[in-house]
């Protein structure tokens, strides 16, 4: 005899379409009538497109190292970002930016830290945020520690982490799913598929129809949305945070979105990338259709987008100066290395800290 | 005041620390009801209830990295490792994160973790039971590597593990959990883990040690004090960052050292200190530092354990090894 | 707008009730009607189960080391090994002896690894199976690069491994269903659901409803299956075996059961257990359901059941024999420890021997 | 026959290797269509396929078991962990299945797959991108550790690293991938895994090295020579096991011994050539043994990396303090 137990599905949400056009026939989420904070996340998407070319410049100058873009998943960042209070906790992979500085996190903190300064990572944003997390999927675990914690502590706090399309295959992700079934973590898990894993592409992580269904394996509420449309992923986040925080558990979304970057500054996608995908991808970037859109509902035109890039140009313009300010008038000294090895120095890392300090190295480093 | 085990004094440990501080959790597979399977959690569940000892599913490196995860956000994660065999899969979360968070955010967060684990062979364990896999850890900058040798030092080490704002990987002898017995008085009083622990005073010889091999090396020295050899024990306890100062001012009393772990010899821990001497006390040294050590093969399955284990004659035999030397 | 990309559902089969009785109105698999199959397969549970006893009744008197029971698995254990071929790879964690029976391992095989001696793993059963696998959950990939292999070779064969309710909560698990899914891999991975992961409890483990929708993560066909009925157990096995050797790729069966045995002979399982729990459980095991569907269509009876359990002690008794005769008569030598560890013996590992030989272990060991 | 960087000789291994034997297979991130992060494995897919070099998902530990277990199947896959920090998820399969799966069935199955990766410092790499973590798995028993530092010792060593029958970890120091042309045949001839290679003979000291270290090491040995001083370099290239015969040779015939390695100091590889000599060249030794490592501390971010890094400075710096002794 089989009898059915269990059934699932993945829904999929887009409010906004590409062209920048609400879509018909749905149930409008509110903040698609919310001008006001439409415009000041548009702006954030803005100034975080802007840092980002400018990072990029920097490295290819030879003024940053590797750096991470962030090209085209702004609105999943923004999302993200101002979906949470400030005492919830991110734990980012690396190139989150938007959703770091919406909460507190300076563009001269980014800058730092891909410039090679660990002090990027004591970042101005909430203290208890989790640092940049290079081993793909483990900041996943860390969320899932900080949601158990709070929810020992009986605090409304909620975690946030987000994975890509590759580390979604790790089982540092997976176990986390796992972990927030277990004890109905207030976690939300972010996937922000953005197509490719450096040069692996999505259809070779796995071969199921979504990435979203591995919430499936917790029972956890699992959905994709697009991840291009401020106003689906914010959506769908404030529902994720929402059920987190009144203690219904975790929730797995998957924003749909694309890299429009190099994997990083390190990476040459024309290697293994068809342009053609890249210039089709760049018709569904986030920016052009919330532009559109607040264009088209009044709230938004040439001279406030001129005027918008001009401010951020010169905001940007003031984080490099910081970041440079540091790293050359204050720099991390031979000490700053052997410091917070541990709370108190054992003795033989101060031994090794005066014998480093009478070899400094030479030349550019 | 009752004689107690090394194994129930880490239970005492525990119980006196979760008392003291409210964010100590203990974290692990069946460390609840059941009580861990040596019952070094016995009965803390009933004492602290659910929310402070929590049984988890069977997920090491999710234990590691959620441990990490709360550790930053202020607690006191103390994880059991079922075995030191299955705490390979933590390697990652506490390498790559818990030794490093405070470094990478300049102190801004930090992982004030304890991972426990029972360690060692000799106990007729299945396979992958046996492990001693101190230099694993040992290694990395960054954390401590913790290893009681009795009941005392097992409730003061484990009071200073968790107390550490740093991570600790502590590693429990599980064959001598329940060799000896001890008064120890939950006084509450740590013990220090940036010392070794001199054993027995000696003047001929040094034997240095850690963990179940301080029975063997007891035994050694009280079988060369019959031939009228002064040996002095140490026993290291922390095993990163060594206290190497008190072993070099042994050997420089004695000239003579022979270190004893269960561990493969091939870049186990016995090399640092070895190492250590011959840079810093060489002009003292009257002969070969030797290792005595568990072979550099897998450890095997229970019919050949104590063929794997140093023993007391393998230890007396590089003694006098060392001591034909003038 | 939203809509739904994906579902999903777990179906549950049970064909052979507690009681013995085919259930009303399946679709009755084929199997159900092969009474000689079915008496050879019971066959195989009854030596198994005499086998277990015996096996816990040495260590109990000292003369086998710590021993992983199969109590109450018989079912799940040989509709596993009964559905495979000999060219296929059997990945087994500790406890699936009545698969490998079939598969060809000795019960003496059984005996010599949990009393300590390497030879255990040397089976005699196919060469190329995967030994017992005690870090959990770690077979599953070593199944998976199996069938990797075999894919690769193109050669038609499956691999098929087994992981508990406990190990499934492991990424070596998830990470194998993801890899399944990407490559299409020629692999069954079989849960074997009983309840408990030494004291921990299924509920523990995560609250899903089910541990097969695990394999929704990588879209593979997912059932659930009365384990402790051998009818649907090897049907769904077959199915399942059949899709990965005609390269439709991977399932997942959860096959529903319960752990009757302590979990180990160093288990108490009485501190965690309700022994109500228990003894509700042996009205559904899989022995007594098997042999009354036997007695009901008239192809057992009593003086059969008495003859085999006769013939299953002496088989036993035998194995017994050739394990002590071998660590005793012809125990592993010191040598044992070094050889094997390279191809070639490295000098100091020579060296490490010959020292060895001198200080043989004194007493008992 | 042309001049070849480190890294392309890496790939000429390789390619010779999948056109000798069917059963070789390159497994891991990036390594087709993109040839690797550092174009090890360029040409490759184009070459022999996309069933001979796979694109994974990103997921170490399934990359690891899974050579396992096509490993145990009779195929000779070839593993690149994308950078060394991102290795630590192997530690389990490597340890506990990969160099005991020989063992464990008295040779009915084994293992014979490698893992690569490029590993070491001084690159300007971003965080975790920059660890030298041989020592991690040179204690393990039942595999070996290669660190080629030239164009022809990584294609000779690559080649016996893929022939051997047991699992080898091949660490490829990325700082001179492309440091250094030589001139390399296609032989197909392999290097034995079980020697040390002496670069530069010398009676007054002897400097031990491995990986990227060998261009300090050698830089300073030349800056000796100007002193007068004749120093001797040792590659050990396999640091697990270590062929210490050569380094032992060395040292009877110089007296004086500086290790040199990138990793941290504390249970670095370096401990155990030291540890080795102190039993075995003790009566040789005219000054303490020094090493001369990293620090032990997390391998700082790009803008200190250099300050973390061994250089030519200290190890001179080294030579000299043990040459002060007569
Ligand atoms: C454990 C680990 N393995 C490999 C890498 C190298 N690596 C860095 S980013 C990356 C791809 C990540 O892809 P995805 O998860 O899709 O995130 P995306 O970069 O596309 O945002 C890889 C393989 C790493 N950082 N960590
Ligand atoms: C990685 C790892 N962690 C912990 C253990 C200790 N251990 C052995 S069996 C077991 C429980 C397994 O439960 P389950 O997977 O449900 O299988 P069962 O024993 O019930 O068949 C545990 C925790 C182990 N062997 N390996
Ligand atoms: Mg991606
Ligand atoms: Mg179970």
């Amino acid at each position: 005899m089989a009898s059915t137990i269990a059934s699932f599905k993945v829904d999929y949400y887009q409010y906004l379409d590409p062209d920048g056009r609400l879509v018909e026939g749905s149930q409008i989420p509110a903040l698609a009538r919310d001008m006001k904070e439409l415009v000041s996340l548009y702006r954030l998407m803005t100034l975080t497109r802007v840092f980002d070319k400018k990072a990029v410049a920097l490295q290819r100058t030879g003024k940053l190292g590797t750096y991470a873009s962030s090209l085209g998943h702004e609105a999943a960042h923004v999302a993200i970002g101002s979906a949470m209070r400030e005492e919830d906790c991110f734990a980012p992979m690396y190139r989150e930016y938007a959703a770091q500085f919406y909460r507190g996190v300076k563009m001269s903190d980014v800058l730092l830290y891909w410039g090679g300064d660990e002090r990027g990572n004591d970042f101005s944003g909430p203290k208890h945020d989790f640092p940049w997390c290079v081993p793909i999927a483990t900041q996943c675990l860390h969320a899932a520690g900080a949601a158990m914690a709070y929810k020992l502590y009986k605090q409304p706090r909620v975690a946030v982490t987000v994975v890509g399309d590759g580390g979604s295959s790790k089982g540092d992700f997976l176990e986390a799913i796992n972990a927030a079934s277990a004890w109905k973590l207030p976690l939300v898990l972010v996937i922000v598929n953005n197509q490719w894993a450096i040069s692996v592409p999505r259809s070779k992580q796995n071969t199921a129809k979504t990435l979203a269904q591995k919430g499936i394996a917790g029972g956890l509420p699992s959905i994709q949305v697009d991840g291009n449309d401020l106003i689906a992923a914010r959506w769908a986040m404030d529902k994720a945070v929402a059920a987190a925080r009144e203690g219904r558990g975790a929730s797995v979304i998957e924003m749909m979105t694309y890299r429009l970057s190099d994997h990083t500054t390190a990476d040459d996608a024309r290697r293994y990338r068809p342009q053609g995908e890249v210039d089709s991808a760049w018709n569904k970037e986030p920016l052009l259709r919330m532009r559109k859109y607040l264009m088209d509902q009044g709230f938004w035109d040439e001279v406030k987008e001129e005027e918008l890039l001009d401010e951020c140009a010169e905001r940007v313009q003031a984080a490099v100066e910081d970041y440079q300010h540091a790293v050359s008038n204050d720099p991390q000294s031979i000490d700053s290395m052997f410091e917070y090895m541990f709370k108190n120095m054992p003795h033989h890392i101060e031994e090794q800290r005066e014998y480093a300090k009478q070899f400094p190295a030479e030349g550019d480093h | 005041m009752a004689e107690i085990t090394l194994v129930e004094a880490v239970t005492m440990a525990l119980a006196h620390e979760m008392e003291q501080d409210p964010t100590v959790v203990v974290f692990g597979e069946d460390v609840g009801v059941n009580g861990g399977v040596f019952r070094a959690t016995a009965g803390l569940q009933k004492q602290f209830g659910d929310e402070r000892v929590i049984d988890t599913p069977l997920a090491e490196v999710m234990i590691a990295g959620m441990c990490v995860g709360m550790a930053a956000q202020g607690m006191k994660p103390v994880a059991e490792a079922q075995f030191e065999g299955f705490m390979y899969p933590m390697v990652d979360h506490l390498v790559n994160h818990a030794a490093r968070l405070r470094h990478r955010t300049r102190g801004r967060l930090t992982c004030p973790m304890v991972v426990r684990a029972p360690w060692g062979g000799g106990i007729h364990a299945p396979e992958h039971h046996s492990d001693s896999n101190e230099a694993t850890w040992a290694h990395f900058p960054g954390m401590r590597t913790v290893i009681p040798s009795s009941p005392s030092r097992a409730y003061g080490l484990l009071l200073a593990a968790i107390r550490d704002p740093d991570p600790v990987v502590f590693l429990e002898p599980k064959r001598i959990y329940r060799w000896q017995k001890e008064t120890v008085e939950d006084s509450g009083e740590e013990l220090p883990l940036d010392v070794c622990f001199v054993l027995r005073d000696g003047t001929d010889i040094t034997l240095v040690t850690w963990g179940a091999m301080v029975k063997e090396t007891m035994e050694a020295a009280q079988a060369l004090a019959e031939q009228g050899i002064s040996a002095e024990v140490i026993d290291v306890a922390t095993v990163a960052p060594i206290d190497m100062d008190t072993i070099i001012e042994s050997v420089e009393k004695t000239g003579r050292c022979v270190i004893v772990h269960e561990a493969p010899k091939h870049c186990g821990v016995g090399a640092e200190i070895a190492a250590s001497l011959a840079d810093n006390a060489i002009w003292h040294l009257k002969a070969p530092i030797k290792r005595v050590t568990g072979y550099d093969t897998v450890m095997p399955l229970y019919r050949n354990e104590m063929n794997y284990m140093p023993s007391c004659k393998r230890i007396v035999h590089a003694a006098e090894q060392v001591l034909r030397f003038e």
